[in-house]
């Protein structure tokens, strides 16, 4: 069931340029929240925003949570400029999740820029699955902390493109090419999160051999199912991103409709 | 809700309401979602989102931007359509105690018609009439822009049906004293206004428009002085049909602004995809605001004229 | 301003202007007192605060009110009339180098023909008639709201004008088409969208209307959204009829935004009283972006259709 | 000449209940600043303004400028929350001035409220003219201060009518009342600043007698004359009170048009 709590920021720290991790302590207790699970989180600061802004929990234990963010418009250049101690409402935890990794074969998780946060929590939820981590970004800075963080469950891989790729849909595909080119592994199952376009390769890549699901975006405003701002196609009819989403099985994602 | 308030009791024309505050019609869904934040019984009416006869699958992606304290949205009125909503909702609606108010929008007269008629025999207590959408025989011109496939529309769904309606105009209604008296001369119960705002936005970066469909609906704070000045208008042009503010409400201050230029009843949308609770906060402080002035809301009601 | 960049150089029809930025009638004084912030002649053109035949004292206080990212003004045209502009204004506004635009307001037809008729001769680039005002002779309705006296006022300043004209109408003008058409079939130079929309306010704790003349002028960045549709629609309608965007423009960006919605030209109004600097400020970073992406602002116009 | 420039906070402390003492240190020089003129501050925080906030300069020595303000509002409630070192933009100095006080008699001061500033300053700026400085609040607590930093030059008369007075009208009458049963003086010059009706019925105590300058106040946009918001009408024709004012000849005001 959705909350809608207090938070304190706990600390918010530069990773790297433009990429923030912003911890926060809940001020209420919450149900349990589940890898794949997003937050709606007030943003208001020197920019004026209205509505709340959707961000995947990248980790919660005891009655924090961490969140990876980018900084992209006004709502997170206010986040960036937020000190310890101050106070952000929220609504958690926000959509479904991620279905249970599977703990025999190798799970493969691929995460593009701030699409990492929510694969690393399923790491973190499942200690005792295997995971082949796939890591694309756009900036080689950003590697140091994600690696370091993951647990001994995990086979981190890392791809940058940093200094040659001068567009985005560029560096969306070459995670996958890399991918192909390096790993000889089969997954028993895939998750990915990141940019539309990054994930509908995926899926196409793996469509009827391996079980996806994908983390998907869209532009919100409630976040919890009522104003069909984020309701996008499925092989299933009309489905909402925050409510019915944001995790899908890839297949049934008609993706030209995000 | 600490417990009921006698001094909120609202009156639309003949409806006795045990509150004035309503959720604006695409802002609530169907209301299930509220209830597992609060039991929505302590609003004043639900209201649905709009339906109309076929399912439909609404606007492409994008479909929310936000401007300077307003938002835009290009849903296009998705949803499954009259038959789903009496099989899936109208039970759910049913069971509740506060009043049942349903929405329904139409492309073409005879959608309306038909809407109306088959709500007729099932338990609810108003019909909201969209007519802002376009109409798509009249080359998209919203229903309520021409006073000619206003009256007719109004005309037969007045004639159909025999619950309690609404007229839900556009806050650009023009001119907007021929509408009013149209909408009461066609014997409707009371007038919403309004409708969301038409605006554009251009992605500076591809040079397009940010919406699909180009035009897209503004609402919020930004446009709260328009749709007062809507209410104020139409309460000056009829005093005795019945009036719903809506537009830009987040607080019970502008709850009061919207009762004492005229409105009898209020809606709130965007406020309630930024704070879930923003109605129930807004009961309560309605229900703070009474006690204190010993006064009553229906004393309000036009006041400021 | 750092130095003259040629890309921004922008077309209204036949007038070729060194940047699109001009300010909003009303918001600029007569440009004395900007003078004393910075060189006003880096601006497209200079515009002054409508004048009328007869002087007036304006509406009475209060004349301003904050809304959310917008506000509300009630000045009522206070000015000092058109003998005393001719001769404590006019001699200033020779003395600059940039284009130099008058704005005139009438309550009737013939104030308008009287007003355009006088100014015949005078140096000055063009003439703005703001028709969004209330025409006495019908009821108070905005000329720009009945076809008839738009056509005829129009029609008359025309034949009695021999300068670049602009009518500057209401956002919420209905039907829009019509008045562009109307515009243009009179021979009108170009169409400026628009003035303040039309807002209310109430003092819940007075229980009345914040202003005495009850309904006041909406301006900010909370009507963009509707002045930019507005902009998008008169160029679908006529890509021919030169526009100039207005409503709520802060920074370059929403600048952009008119321009390549179909604005040839921009007025800034409110954003002069927030920050004296905004228009300077704007044309800076017009001129970056234009250097940075190597295009000039003339190639953006209407490009987002 | 008004110049925009930015400003830090030294220091913002609160005096009496919702009564407060800003301190700014302006970034740049500029034109000397007389008792009377006032600054156009942004006020921009939690709640969202767009317009400039009016505030009488109350002190100004060296690059610091003292502004004793109210909170009311949207704008006050945002300054009454923020912090020292924060930025602060503002158009300084606004308007015209109080002519120089009689250094032969005795110049009398009436303030209403926040309107104590602009006097305050007056006799800062003239410590050889002799004041006899009548203070009027509805609140007891707000003596304190000002009395304890007028100089030697300034006869310092408080009145509050805390707990009796209801209604502001009533109140606004009473410091006028209590000077005319308090005094034996004769004033060579009299000067004004606090709610309307109080300076309205100041002038017409000692119209025709005694010269009176009033420091008014109106809703203003711009602050520097060129919208005409805040105009308003004089026996000389419409006056603005930011750039014509906001001191006038108090005979001069038609009291009605505010
Ligand atoms: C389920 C979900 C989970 C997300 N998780 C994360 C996360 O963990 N970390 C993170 O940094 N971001 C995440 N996002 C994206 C994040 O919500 C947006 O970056 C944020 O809303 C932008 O807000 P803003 O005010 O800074 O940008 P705005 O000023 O609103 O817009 C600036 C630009 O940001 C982009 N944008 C705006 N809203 C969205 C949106 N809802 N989705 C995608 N792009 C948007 C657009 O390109 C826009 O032009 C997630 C989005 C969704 C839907
Ligand atoms: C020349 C001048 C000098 C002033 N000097 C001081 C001063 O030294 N100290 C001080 O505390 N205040 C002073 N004021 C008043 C001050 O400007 C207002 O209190 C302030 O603008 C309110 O802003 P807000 O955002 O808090 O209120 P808002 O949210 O804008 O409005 C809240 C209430 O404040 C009042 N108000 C708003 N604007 C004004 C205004 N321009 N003038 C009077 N009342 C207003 C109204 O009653 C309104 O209902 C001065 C005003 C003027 C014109
Ligand atoms: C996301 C969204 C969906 C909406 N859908 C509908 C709808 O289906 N039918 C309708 O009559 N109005 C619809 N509206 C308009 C609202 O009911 C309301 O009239 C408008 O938003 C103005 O009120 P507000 O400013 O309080 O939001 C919608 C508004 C939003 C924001
Ligand atoms: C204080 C004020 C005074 C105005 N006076 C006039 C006027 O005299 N004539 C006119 O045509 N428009 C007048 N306007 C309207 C502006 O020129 C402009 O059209 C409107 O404010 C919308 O632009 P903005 O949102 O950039 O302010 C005035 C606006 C304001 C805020
Ligand atoms: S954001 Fe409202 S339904 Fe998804
Ligand atoms: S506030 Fe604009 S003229 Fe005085």
């Amino acid at each position: 069931m959705i909350e809608k709590t207090n938070s304190t920021i706990l600390s918010n720290e530069k990773l790297a340029s433009s990429i923030y991790l912003l911890k926060l302590k809940l001020k209420e207790q919450v149900s349990e929240i589940l890898p794949g699970q997003f937050i709606q989180l007030a943003c208001t600061g020197n920019e004026v925003t209205l509505l709340k802004r959707p961000f995947s929990i990248m980790n919660a234990y005891n009655d924090t949570i961490d969140i990876l963010y980018k900084v992209v418009g006004k709502g997170t250049l206010n986040l960036s400029q937020m000190k310890a101690s101050r106070e952000l409402e929220l609504l958690i935890p926000c959509g479904n999740y991620f279905s249970t990794p599977t703990s025999s074969g190798v799970n493969l998780l691929i995460g593009g820029g701030v699409g990492i946060a929510p694969l690393f929590f399923l790491t973190k939820k499942f200690p005792d699955c295997h995971f082949d981590l796939w890591y694309g970004t756009s900036r080689k800075n950003e590697r140091g902390p994600i690696d370091n963080w993951t647990g001994s469950n995990v086979k981190f891989h890392f791809h940058s493109d940093w200094n040659t790729v001068s567009n985005v849909e560029e560096f969306q595909g070459t995670i996958l090419d890399a991918y192909k080119e390096n790993s000889t592994l089969t997954p028993s199952k895939i998750y990915t999160c990141g940019p539309t376009i990054m994930m509908n390769k995926i899926t196409e890549n793996w469509k009827n051999k391996i079980p996806i699901e994908v983390s998907l975006e869209a532009r919100m405003a409630c976040g919890f199912g009522v104003c069909l701002g984020c309701s996008f196609k499925t092989t299933s009819g009309q489905k909402t991103v925050c409510s019915d989403g944001p995790v899908f099985n890839g297949e049934t994602v008609v993706w030209e409709s995000l | 809700m600490d417990s009921i308030n006698t001094k909120l009791e609202s009156r639309l024309g003949s409806m006795v309401m045990s509150n004035p505050i309503v959720p604006a019609s695409g802002t609530f869904g169907n209301g299930k979602k509220f209830q597992s934040f609060y039991d929505i019984n302590v609003l004043g009416a639900v209201l649905s989102k709009s339906v109309t006869l076929e399912s439909r699958t609404g606007n492409p992606q994008p479909r929310i931007f936000e401007t300077p304290f307003g938002i835009m949205n290009s849903v296009g009125l998705e949803n499954k359509g009259i038959d789903w909503f009496k099989k899936e909702i109208l039970p759910f609606l049913t069971t509740l105690k506060t009043k049942k108010w349903v929405s329904i929008s139409g492309f073409t007269t005879q959608e309306f018609v038909d809407l109306a008629e088959s709500l007729n025999g099932f338990p609810i207590d108003a019909i909201e009439v969209n007519v802002s959408c376009p109409n798509i025989h009249a080359g998209g011109v919203q229903f309520c822009q021409n006073q000619n496939t206003l009256k007719e529309t109004l005309h037969k769904v007045r004639k159909c049906s025999n619950s309690f309606l609404i007229a839900k105009i556009a806050l650009e209604t023009n001119p907007l004293d021929e509408a009013i008296r149209i909408i009461s001369d066609e014997g409707f119960d009371a007038v919403c206004l309004g409708n969301t705002v038409r605006g554009l936005a251009i992605d500076v970066v591809n040079k397009k428009p940010f919406f699909k469909k180009t035009i897209a609906g503004l609402s919020g704070p930004a446009i709260k002085p328009i749709a007062l000045r809507a209410v104020w208008e139409a309460y000056s042009f009829n005093p005795n049909l019945p009036i719903i503010g809506c537009g830009g409400i987040m607080t019970s201050s502008d709850v009061l602004e919207f009762i004492m230029a005229g409105a009898s009843i209020c809606e709130i949308g965007t406020a309630n995809l930024i704070d879930p609770f923003a109605m129930p906060n807004i009961i309560n402080s309605l229900s703070a605001y009474c006690s204190q002035n010993a006064i009553s809301l229906r004393e309000l009601v036009g006041i400021a004229h």
